[in-house]
Order: C-alpha cells, then structure tokens, then sequence
C-alpha cells in the first residue's frame, strides 16, 4: 500500500529531521508512529503527501513514487490520502456537511469548487458519513459550535469523503477529553478492520497505542528505532524510543 | 470694547485669490514700508480662505488687508469701517487705466457660433460647458456671472455655478491659468479668466478691451500651456475689473497711521522699487506687476462705485 | 534606615523621576510647538465662543430652507462616490491581498511589489491624489470617485493582507491535502472563514470615506463639500449649517447602519 | 467543559421521501447579512459608477494625461517657485500641527474616556459623552477648521483647535473602548481593597492602559498628520499642504508637487519605522 | 467577629440564588465554603463585603451591620476585609511590591494614591509580607512574568497588608498546579492557627477542605445545608451537598 524507503529531511539544511527512515503500512491495520516530541513524526506524515517537500528518499504509493510527479498528478494523488489534525483545520463558518463535501473537491472542476456545487449523490454520500460519525443531526450546524470531539468526527467524515486509500493523523486526539478520545479512536479502529483503510497516525500517547494499534513504528531524532508487531512493545523498548538521544542537541521534552 | 487705534502692532492679511504673483519677499517689503512709516510692529498673515481675510479685515483683527475687490466690496458690506486707500495705476501712471479685463472666451474655430446678428454675443452660452476660475474670483467669477446674471435675469448665481442647471456643466479651475487650459484642451466651451494673470504665457493680436478680442498662447509658454501652445481664443465679451485696492479697517486704524502709509507708498522711491513693481516677465516676483508709470495711488470707496454697481452690491 | 526599605524608595524615587521627564519634555514639546506654530494655547479656552459662534450663525434660518433639496441631491452624490468607491477598492484590494499575502502568494516578490504599492497609495496625501486627478478628469464627480479609490486600495489591502495572514497556513494545508486547487481552497477555505472580518473592515471605510469625500469634494469642486464651500463663501451661513447638519445625519446613519451590521454578524 | 451533545439540537433530519436536492446550509443570519450588505453594495456600486462618468468624457486622453502627470510627479521632481527650505520648513509647520493636536487630543480624550467608560462612569454619562463624540466626529475635520477659522481669525489656532476636536471624539471612543475590555475583576478588587476611584485610576487603569493608549494616540498621530496636509490645502493653513494646494492648483507645478510627495513620503516612512518599532517592542 | 444572617439575594427578582443563609466565622479558624458549581458559595463572598447587593438579611462584621453603611463607611469597612481571588486581579504590569503596597492605600489620602506615596513603616511591612510568603526576591519583577502559584501569594501578602480581620478567598487554588496548591493553602493555614485571622475560603475540593478546614459549611441550591466542624463531614454528608437539586431547573455541572 504505503512504503517509505531512505526519506531524509532537513529544515535548515543543517539540523537533520529525518535520516534515512523507511517502513511500510499495510492495508487493513492501524499504524501508530511513537517518538519524543520533535522526533519528526510530524515530519513523516506530512512528507507522505508531500505538504513538505522532503530531500531525499522514497514514498511509494500505489507503486508509484509520489516525489516525482507533477502537480497535477500530486493533486490526484492527495485525492486518495486523508488527513486528520491535531486542530481538526475545519472551515469554522460553514456546516458540517459542507466541510465534509470539500472532501471531494479534488475530483471536481475549479467552477464546482467556487460556487459550491456538488452532485445530489455526493451530498448523500456526505450525509451517509456523517451518520457514520454519528453526527447526522448536527448536518447542519456550523462546525464553530460543535465540541472538539464532534470537530474531529467531522475531519473523519471529510477524510472518508475523499474514498482515501490511507489516513494519516497527525495527534488526532491531543486536543480531546478521554470520552471523545475513545469514540474517536473506535471509528480510526473500525475504518481499518471493516473498510481495509491504511490507518497512520501519530500519537504521544502509549497506553492508546496499546490498545488500538496492529503496528508500531518507534521515532527517536529522526530515525526509526522501532518497527514491528505492537504485542513486541515491550517497557524496554518503549524506553529506548522515548530515550533521550545524547546526540542531540536541546532539551527533548517527553509529553505523554 | 471700543477701538484699538493704537495697537501697537499691525496685521496685514493677503490673499492670493487673484493673483498667484506674489511672494515672499514682496510681502515683506510691504511689511517693511509700514513699519518704517508708522514704526509700528507689523505682521504678515496669508490665507487662501476667502472668509477668513473677509472676516479678519471687517472684525478689526487685521488692519490692513490687499485683496481683490470682490473681497473688498464683501467686507465693506460686513463693516464699512472697511475703506480702500490705495491701488495701483495702470500704465498711465492714473486711475484712469486702473484695471484690467475679464473675458468671457471661446475658441477661435468656434467663435462664429456665437455671432448674433453678426456681432459677439452671450445668448448662446447657455446649456454649454463653462470653465470659472474659482467662485471666491473678481474676474474670474464675480464679474462675468455677475454680467451673465444680468444679461439672462436671473434671479442669483447659484445656477451659473452648478451642472446641469444653467450651463450643462459648470468647471472651476482653480486659477485664470487652469480655466483658460480648460477652453483650450476643449474641456469647456467658454471660460472666463483674466489678462493680468495671464501675460507671461500669451499676448493679444488685436484691442484688448473689447469683444472680438483674440488671444495667442506664446509658442513656448511653459506648463500647465505646454499641450496648448499656439492656440487662440475670442472674447465674447471683456469687462473692466478696476485693479485691487489696499483696505484698512479705519476704526483699527488711526487717521495719522492711514496718512503715513498713504504717504510713503505712493512715493516715488516704492513706484521704482523692483520688489513692488516689476514687469510680469522679470525674474523677481513683484507684489504687483509693472506696466508703463504703475504707481501707488490714493482712493476711497467711491472709486469702486463701478464695480459695486456690476456686483449688485 | 533599613536598607531594604531605601531601595524600595528609590525604586518610587527612580518611577517618578521618569515619569517627571517625560511630563516635562512633553511640556517642552509643547511650548515649542506652540511657539513654532503661533498657537496660543488660551484659544483652547475660547472654544466654547466658536461654538457660540456656530450656534449664532449656523442655525438654518427660514432662507436656508429652500437650500434643501439641492443638499439632499448632493449628499447622495457624495454617499454614493463613497460606497462605489469602496467597494471597487475592496474587490481590487482582496484580489491584491489574496496574491499578496504571505501565506498565498505565488513568489515572494509579488508579495514585496503589492506591500510597497499599497504603502505608496495609502501615503500619498489624498490631497496630491485630488489635485493630479482633477488635472486631469476635470470637475466631476469620477475625479471624487478615484481619488477615494486610490487611498482605499492602499488601506484595504493592507487590511486585507493582514487579516488573510492572521488566519494562517494549517487550514489551507488541510484543503491542500485534500487535493482541492488553488482557487477551491480560496473559495471554500478562506473566504467562509475571514469573511466577517473583511465585512467589517469594508464598512469602516464606508464610514470614513463618506467623511473624506466632504474633503475631496471641497477640492475637486463637486459633491456635498462643494456646495459648503459655496454657501459658506457667499457668507450663506445658514445654508453652510444646513449642510453641516446634512453631514452629521448621514456619518452618524451610516455609523449606526455599519454597528447594526456589525451586531449581526458577531 | 463538556458540552452535553443533545444540548444543541435544531432539527435538521430531511423528511423523508425522494431528495431532489439536498441543501448544504439552513439560513444562517451572518451569511445572510454579509450576501444582502454586498448585495446592496454592488447594486449601488452598478447603479451609479456609469452616472458619474459625465458625457462626452474623453477616458483616453484623460487617462494620458493623468499618467503624464504621474510620471512628471515621480521621475521629474524638481522646485521653481520655492525653495527646498520653504519646503522643509512647511514640512515641519504639518508635523508640529499633527504633533500639537495630538497631544492635547489624547489628554483631553484620556478624562473624557474615564467619564465616558462603562467601568467608572454612570450609564447617562457614558451614553451622554459617546453621542457628542459621535457627533463631533461626524463633522469632517476640515469644516471644523474651516468654521474655526472664521470664528479665530488668521493663525495657527483655527487649524489646532479644529484638529484637535476630532482627535478628541476619535481618541475618547479608542480610549474608552479599550477601558472597557479591561477585566472587571481589576477594578473590583481595587474598590474591595476600599481604594478611592483616583487611585483606582493610577494604580489600576493607567498600568492596563499604557501600551494601547501609546499605540492609539500613535495612529492618531499618523491621522492627524494626513488632516494636516488636507487641512493646509482646503482651509489655507498653512504647512505643506498649503504648499502642494499652490503648486498644484495654482501653479500647475506637477514636478514641484512631486517634491512635495516625495518628502512627505519620507515622513511617512519614517513614521511607519516608528509604529514598526513600538509593536515589536510592546509584544 | 463574622455573623451572617438570614441573607438572601436573588440577581434577576425571580430565581433566588441565595435563600435565608445564615452561619459564623470564628477568629483564627479557617471555614471552608462547599457545594456544588451555581450554589451561590460566590454570591455569599461577595455579599460580605458588598461587592454585591443583597436583598435581604444581615452581615455583622465587628458588630457592625456592613449592609447599613454609606460609603465612605463601607470603604472604610472593606480595609479591614481582605479578598484573594481565583485570577489572582494582579495588576500585572507593575511590579511584586507595588502589588502589596495597594493593600494598604485604603487608608490613605487620593494624593497618596495618585502619586504612590507610602510611609517607610508601609514600605518595611510590604517586604516583611513578601518574605512572608517566601518572595522577597521577586519584590521587584512585573506580577505578569510571575507564575501562578507565585502570583497568588502576591495576591496573600496584598490581602495581608490591609491588616484584615477576615481574609475571604473565592476558589484561590482553583488555578493553581497541585504543589503550588499546597504552598498557597499552608499560607492561609498559618494565618488563621497563629495570626489570628479568620479565613473563609470558597473550595470545590472536598479532599483540600478536609486537610485544612476547621469548619465546613455545605451550600447547596442557596441554601446552607451543612454546617459543622470539618470532623463531622462524612462521605453521606458529602453526597448530600453535592446531590443534584430535584428542584433545580437545569443541569448542574460537577466540577469537582
Ligand atoms: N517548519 C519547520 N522549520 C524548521 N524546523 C522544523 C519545522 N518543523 C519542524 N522542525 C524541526 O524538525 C524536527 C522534527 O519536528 P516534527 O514536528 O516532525 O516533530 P514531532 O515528532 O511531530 O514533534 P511533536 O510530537 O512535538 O509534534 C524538530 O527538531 C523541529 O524543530
Ligand atoms: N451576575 C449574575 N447575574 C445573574 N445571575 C447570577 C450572576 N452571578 C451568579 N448568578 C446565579 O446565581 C447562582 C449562584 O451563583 P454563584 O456564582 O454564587 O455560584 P458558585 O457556587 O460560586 O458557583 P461556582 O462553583 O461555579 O463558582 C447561579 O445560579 C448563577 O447562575
Ligand atoms: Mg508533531
Ligand atoms: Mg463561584
């Protein structure tokens, strides 16, 4: 589905973010990525539809590598990718099925896009996702006033509404209150079991980690120090993950 | 609270409605021939406001004030301790020339549009695009609105000022200059201004004084007639603007004062003085322009008789 | 005395001695402006007899009132320039700003070229805008329309740029991400989001231009400062009042319009 | 806090049966008000920008013109009827002015404010100040100057007094509604203490206020200094406006006005280091 | 020293906030206030001294009726009332020590205030508090670059400086971190057991009540139903402060 092969990044052209990371993620399973705060798991899922251009390396999506193609066919690309945010990145004015529509906006013309016209099938096919959330009643609320739990949701339900191959989340559930952690954590769960979806996130969260994921891959100053089965995360290795690499500099503030 | 006769110092108050010719210097010799005449501290105020040198000459708080006439004939009208003292002659070096002319003008090429009975006449202007200087103007309003008021009998000049009701379009151009650029560029029909503002960028090929006079912008007049070199225009109609006065506000000012100043301006001495005279050509700008034997003269209201009469006031 | 207890005097000392300089290079400032200018500061309290003044001489009396409908006539002249005026700069402007603002723009350079344009445009004393205008569009009411145009583009889109920029990066990203192009995730991403704000700035420039337009029209000749000038030339100082008056009424409605506007969009 | 969900709960369930179309949005008060207020904007906006081009009108030769005026402005600057030290001078008359009316704007404007603040004043007095100063402000800044300048005669008086008037209606609204978002607590705790209001003002107030008094009464600065070149050209005040009225009204002097432009474009760059400055140093 | 008695206060003319309350404060113990959010525990504090109008009822401070005062009286009065509040209304662009100085400007002349003009025996005692509460050496720091916990104890020693019998404090550790919490209420502790004062603090944490309170008094709905030493208040007593009121419109929110 998803293979990742020697991606390097480097902000300044100095300070290295990412070092030769690779690792693969496979259809059906959920996939956290765990790591100190600025090992570069943000990093990691942006470069995978490349909202940062990364250095060097390769991703490797549907076989086709995503750093070589062009903008257009990047545009196409993203259609298939989902993303989820830690500030759910909502439109705030406008409805909850509105911002769940712009999810197809990748499919559609400019013309669409401005004047807001969708096809009665893709509106029903919004509705249907937002059931799926389980926000069918708040269709029609501005996302302003929803909670943050029910914002998230509807970030899901834009995501699904791309039909995505993969999701990537980076932290999704930061922002929440334990409740609306776990609803938010058994939709992901369900999205990968029941609709084969590559579910990626990024959590700060072990004990979640634990409880939901199928693969974990350790972060550690940009590199990968962890990647196999979740039963094999044992307490030692989750120290060695969050160990403070003596290589680098600063302090590396451990946040969960 | 009475008069202030003996104010120790003195206001003169300018305003440059008119005339855009004076400058600095000139306004301090001015300043300097009063002082040495009445030894009397005095200051310099000049204002574009039209009611502030009005207001400032009729409430007392200048005494001494050169304005246009219209200006003068309104302060008058406010106190009529207001009262002219001198003016400046024209070439003869008498008040008999004392004035100059404001035209009412068309383009040459036009100018037989508006013959009746083949004479010059302002019976077709109406519904055409004037070009006024500026409405606070003595000859490039008051006069020629005033002659238009007359010859149409109208009731006031309101409706000379503003589109679409006397004229289809009224402009103002701010100075004789810019109303005459006006005509010329074709941005108006007709436009009235004045001779003495605009010497230094054109001549008349022919009597100057009356209709059917034709004026010819010099081949190298400089801006704002740079676009317009060379081109011609014919006066409907030119009326005597007698020349502006000095004004003293008499209660401000004493009797022994007025008779000093009086004295020492229509001296010979300041009728040669390049900073008060000087031919409109010359380098330095004087307050009044030279012509011949331009001298100071002495007046009193009475000589505006004429031009109270054209203003109805 | 305590030691302790002279450093916190001192600290007192130390506040108030500052607080005297200042008080007293402003004082300075004051006197010397004052001097420079030839302003007596006891004209401050005369004011009340320019108010009196006012009083006297404005009162619309029983001759202004025939004044009336050409002030109406001219004052709609003027709130219009005013309103076309704005929105012509607002359109152009968020067009500017979109392209202009950091987060969106398309090469940093444009962005440095449309900062420095709008800088110019809002610098420039809307009194030289006036009078080239006037050169060269004569006296109408086009001559007012631009003239307000040039500085509002300047102001808003400024304002615009400044608001588009508040607003962030991470909410384009996530359209971006969903494939969406350049003009959908302006379209349904940026404008929903800042429209408010830019609501809000698009009628304090009404309201302000209605003001200005009195100043451009008293020097371009047209509009509700020409006819004051007129009036309070030919000494018609009630017909002035009226005008005076006229003005009032309108910035105050159009105030009380944008705050109502204002209430309903928050 | 939690919000319970069932809390907001309009209904919004389509009734059943087949579904032409689906809407996207129930109506929604902030969007109607932004569509009907540009609605109106553009009908008028539509309506009356062909009626002010006057007939006849030549844009072409306008539009030369004005460019050639812009270029002489810009590439040609050059003096002929001043001096540049005349220039300086009525440059530094404008700043004076702006910098006169400014101060004893914001002194005057800082009592008003206290009166006229929802946190000190009774509410009659509050509605009282608010409306004169809307009053004030309504009144364009140069018929105040012009009207003073009748009452005060010739001089700089007119152009302060009239000046100062809006400064003092602009800066009491700024300063007051910057007082008011102050946290009531503040004041509370000063009267619990049993502290007199002067004290409250000192100690509380001011300490809250400084920066936005300071960044206020710094744009009114910049405000007041375009007033003042408009103010020199309409009223005759003097400074450089008067300077830029002459030399483009009277003397048709585009290159000298491009002088003018220029210095006080200098000014105003100046200006713009300043405001700069002052926010990253108050941030 | 404090007697309330039959108060009772109600915002809008129609729901009573507050119904017949009446209790004591006893010198040099420490009264904890609890009960549910919206009980009225506020609406009492500020009742004392005045900050709001009640209805109905009397508040004997020193055997005075505080609600029968005119101004220049009730100023008077509220010299000797010190307040510390949940946001601690520092005024944060000045400094520590001008902070606790304004505590005693009370009792001082309107040129005093406007100037700052305090005597050396002020001066000495505003140190003496800042020691007190362990920051003589943040004395001269802008209140705003403080921390919580730090800025609260400004808050005490400004309280402090009124020389007040009764300190009411409205939720002090509500925004506090839990060390700061304790540092905050072992001040206040100290105050009552070997200063004298009377402490009335408005809690939410019944844990914190237990390990500080003398006395406990239970509101609920705005009415006292609980008023006892702190030894009597079991975990029955508990649930019934806290049960939600059938009476009551709307949800209460447990905040605790
Ligand atoms: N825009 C940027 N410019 C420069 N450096 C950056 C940028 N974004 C991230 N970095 C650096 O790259 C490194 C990895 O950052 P990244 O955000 O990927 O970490 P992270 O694992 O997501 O951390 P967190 O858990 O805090 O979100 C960090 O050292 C960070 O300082
Ligand atoms: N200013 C006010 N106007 C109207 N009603 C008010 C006001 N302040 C409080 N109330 C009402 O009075 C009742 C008691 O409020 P109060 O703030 O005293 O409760 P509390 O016990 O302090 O609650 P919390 O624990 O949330 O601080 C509540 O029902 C509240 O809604
Ligand atoms: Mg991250
Ligand atoms: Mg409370």
């Amino acid at each position: 589905m998803l293979t990742v092969k020697h991606l390097a990044k480097s902000y300044d052209g100095e300070k290295k973010s990412l070092t030769d990371v690779s690792f693969s993620v496979q259809p059906g399973e959920v996939t956290v990525i765990i790591g100190p705060s600025g090992a570069g798991k943000t990093t990691i899922l942006r470069s995978i539809n490349q909202l940062i251009r990364d250095d060097d390396g390769e991703i490797l999506f549907d076989n086709t590598d995503i750093r070589q193609l062009n903008r257009a066919q990047l545009r196409q690309a993203r259609c298939r990718i989902g993303m989820i945010f830690q500030n759910y990145n909502l439109i705030e004015p406008l409805t909850a099925i509105e911002n769940v529509l712009h999810g197809c906006l990748g499919t559609k013309s400019n013309l669409a896009g401005i004047f807001s016209i969708y096809r009665n099938r893709e509106k029903e096919e919004a509705l249907k996702l937002l059931e799926k959330v389980g926000l069918a009643e708040f269709a029609y609320q501005q996302c302003r006033n929803l909670s943050g739990g029910q914002k998230q949701r509807v970030g899901i339900a834009r995501a699904l509404m791309q039909q995505p191959k993969i999701i990537l989340c980076d932290e999704p559930i930061a922002s929440l209150d334990p409740k609306s952690t776990i609803t938010v954590m058994d939709i992901l769960r369900d999205l990968a079991t029941n609709d084969g979806i590559s579910v990626l996130i990024n959590l700060h969260q072990v004990d979640i980690a634990r409880s939901y994921a199928d693969h974990v891959i350790g972060i550690n100053n940009g590199q990968v120090v962890f990647d196999d089965r979740i039963q094999a995360l044992s307490d030692t290795a989750i120290a060695s993950i969050y160990q403070k690499d003596a290589n680098s500099e600063g302090s590396v503030v451990h946040e969960f | 609270t009475g008069s202030h006769q003996n104010a120790k110092t003195l206001t003169v108050v300018f305003l440059p409605g008119d005339s855009a010719k004076e400058a600095g210097p000139a306004r301090t010799a001015l300043a300097n021939e009063i002082h040495k005449a009445t030894g009397k501290k005095v200051e310099v105020k000049t204002t574009t406001d039209y009611n502030v040198a009005i207001q400032a000459i009729s409430s007392g708080k200048a005494q001494i004030a050169l304005m246009g006439p219209d200006s003068y004939i309104q302060a008058h009208k406010q106190n009529a301790a207001v009262e002219p003292i001198l003016t400046y002659s024209g070439k003869s070096g008498t008040l008999k020339d004392a004035q100059y002319h404001s035209y009412i003008m068309v383009p040459k090429d036009k100018a037989n549009q508006y013959k009746v009975n083949g004479k010059f006449s302002l019976e077709k202007i109406k519904g055409q695009k004037m070009s006024f200087v500026s409405n606070t103007s003595t000859s490039g309003f008051a006069i020629p609105a005033g002659a238009i008021q007359t010859n149409f009998n109208l009731k006031n000049k309101d409706d000379l000022q503003q589109s679409g009701k006397f004229f289809s379009k009224v402009l103002f151009g701010g100075s004789h200059q810019g109303s005459a650029v006006n005509l010329l560029k074709g941005d108006a029909d007709v436009a009235a201004f004045d001779d003495m503002d605009l010497v230094s960028y054109g001549k008349f090929t022919n009597d100057s004084t009356k209709a059917g006079a034709d004026f010819k912008i010099n081949a190298n007049a400089p801006a704002p007639f740079n676009s317009v070199r060379g081109k011609e225009s014919i006066a409907l109609a030119a009326y005597p603007v007698q020349n502006e006065p000095i004004a003293v506000n008499s209660k401000m000012l004493s009797k022994s004062d007025t008779k000093k100043i009086i004295s020492t301006l229509t001296s010979s001495r300041i009728a040669k003085d390049k900073k008060f005279f000087a031919p409109s050509n010359a380098k330095v700008h004087s307050l009044l322009p030279k012509d011949g034997d331009t001298q100071f003269i002495a007046i009193s209201d009475k000589w505006y008789a004429p031009t109270h009469k054209v203003l109805g006031e | 005395m305590n030691s302790d207890v002279q450093q916190v005097t001192n600290f007192f000392n130390t506040k108030r001695l500052r607080l005297s300089i200042i008080l007293v290079i402003f004082g300075l400032a004051y006197i010397g402006a004052s001097i420079g200018l030839g302003f007596q500061t006891q004209s401050l309290l005369n004011v009340q007899a320019g108010i009196a003044w006012l009083i006297h001489n404005f009162i619309p009396n029983e001759a202004s009132q025939g004044y009336w409908n050409e002030i109406i006539q001219q004052l709609f002249r003027t709130f219009i320039v005013a309103v076309a005026s704005t929105t012509c700069a607002a359109v152009v402007s968020l067009f500017l700003a979109i392209i202009g603002a950091q987060t969106l723009t398309p090469a940093i350079t444009v962005s440095w070229v449309i900062r420095c344009l709008s800088s110019l445009l809002r610098n420039i004393p809307i009194v030289a805008w006036a009078m080239i205008l006037l050169f060269s569009f004569k006296q109408n009411d086009l001559t007012g329309f631009l003239a307000l145009f040039f500085m509002t583009l300047g102001f808003l889109t400024r304002a615009f740029m400044e608001t588009i920029e508040d607003f962030g990066t991470e909410k384009i990203q996530a359209l971006q991400a969903t494939g969406a192009t350049y003009l959908q995730v302006i379209f349904q991403g940026l404008l929903p989001e800042i429209a408010v704000a830019l609501m809000t700035w698009i009628l304090y420039m009404i309201e302000n231009n209605v003001r200005d337009a009195t100043l451009v029209g008293l020097l371009t000749g047209t509009g509700i400062g020409f006819i004051f000038n007129l009036y309070f030339k030919s000494l018609r100082y009630g017909a002035a009042g009226l005008v005076v008056l006229s003005v009032i009424i309108l910035v105050v409605a159009v105030e009380l319009i944008s705050n109502l506007i204002g209430r309903l969009l928050s | 806090m939690i919000k319970p969900e069932n809390q907001i709960s309009i209904p919004t369930r389509q009734p059943a049966g087949p579904r032409l179309s689906i809407p996207l949005r129930f109506r929604d008060r902030r969007r109607v008000t932004i569509l009907m207020t540009l609605i109106v904007l553009a009908y008028i906006t539509l309506a009356t920008l062909p009626t002010m081009i006057p007939s006849h009108f030549k844009l072409g030769t306008a539009l030369t013109s004005f460019a050639e005026n812009i270029k002489i402005m810009f590439w040609q600057p050059h003096l002929a009827n001043t001096t540049f030290i005349t220039l300086l001078g009525a440059l530094g008359q404008s700043i004076l002015l702006a910098f006169l009316t400014t101060l004893i704007g914001s002194v005057l404007a800082f009592f008003f404010a206290l009166a006229s603040t929802r946190r000190l004043a009774p509410t009659y007095l509050v509605l009282g100040i608010q409306s004169l100063m809307a009053v004030i402000r309504a009144i364009p800044t140069v018929l105040w100057v012009l009207i003073y300048s009748v009452v005060f005669g010739l001089g700089a008086n007119a152009a302060v007094v009239g000046i100062t008037f809006h400064s003092v209606a602009y800066l009491t609204k700024v300063y007051a509604d910057s007082m008011d978002e102050l946290s009531p607590g503040i004041i509370e705790t000063m009267q619990a203490m049993g502290l007199k209001k002067s004290a409250i003002i000192r100690q509380a107030i001011i300490p809250y206020m400084m920066p936005s008094y300071l960044s206020w009464t710094f744009i009114r600065f910049e405000i007041n200094f375009a007033d003042a070149i408009a103010v020199g050209a309409a009223a005759g005040a003097g400074g450089i406006g008067y300077q830029l009225f002459m030399s483009s009204s009277f003397y048709f002097n585009f290159h000298e006005v491009g002088v003018m432009v220029y210095m006080i474009l200098a000014f105003a760059l100046v200006l713009e280091i300043i405001s700069y400055r002052l926010r990253t140093a108050t941030n």
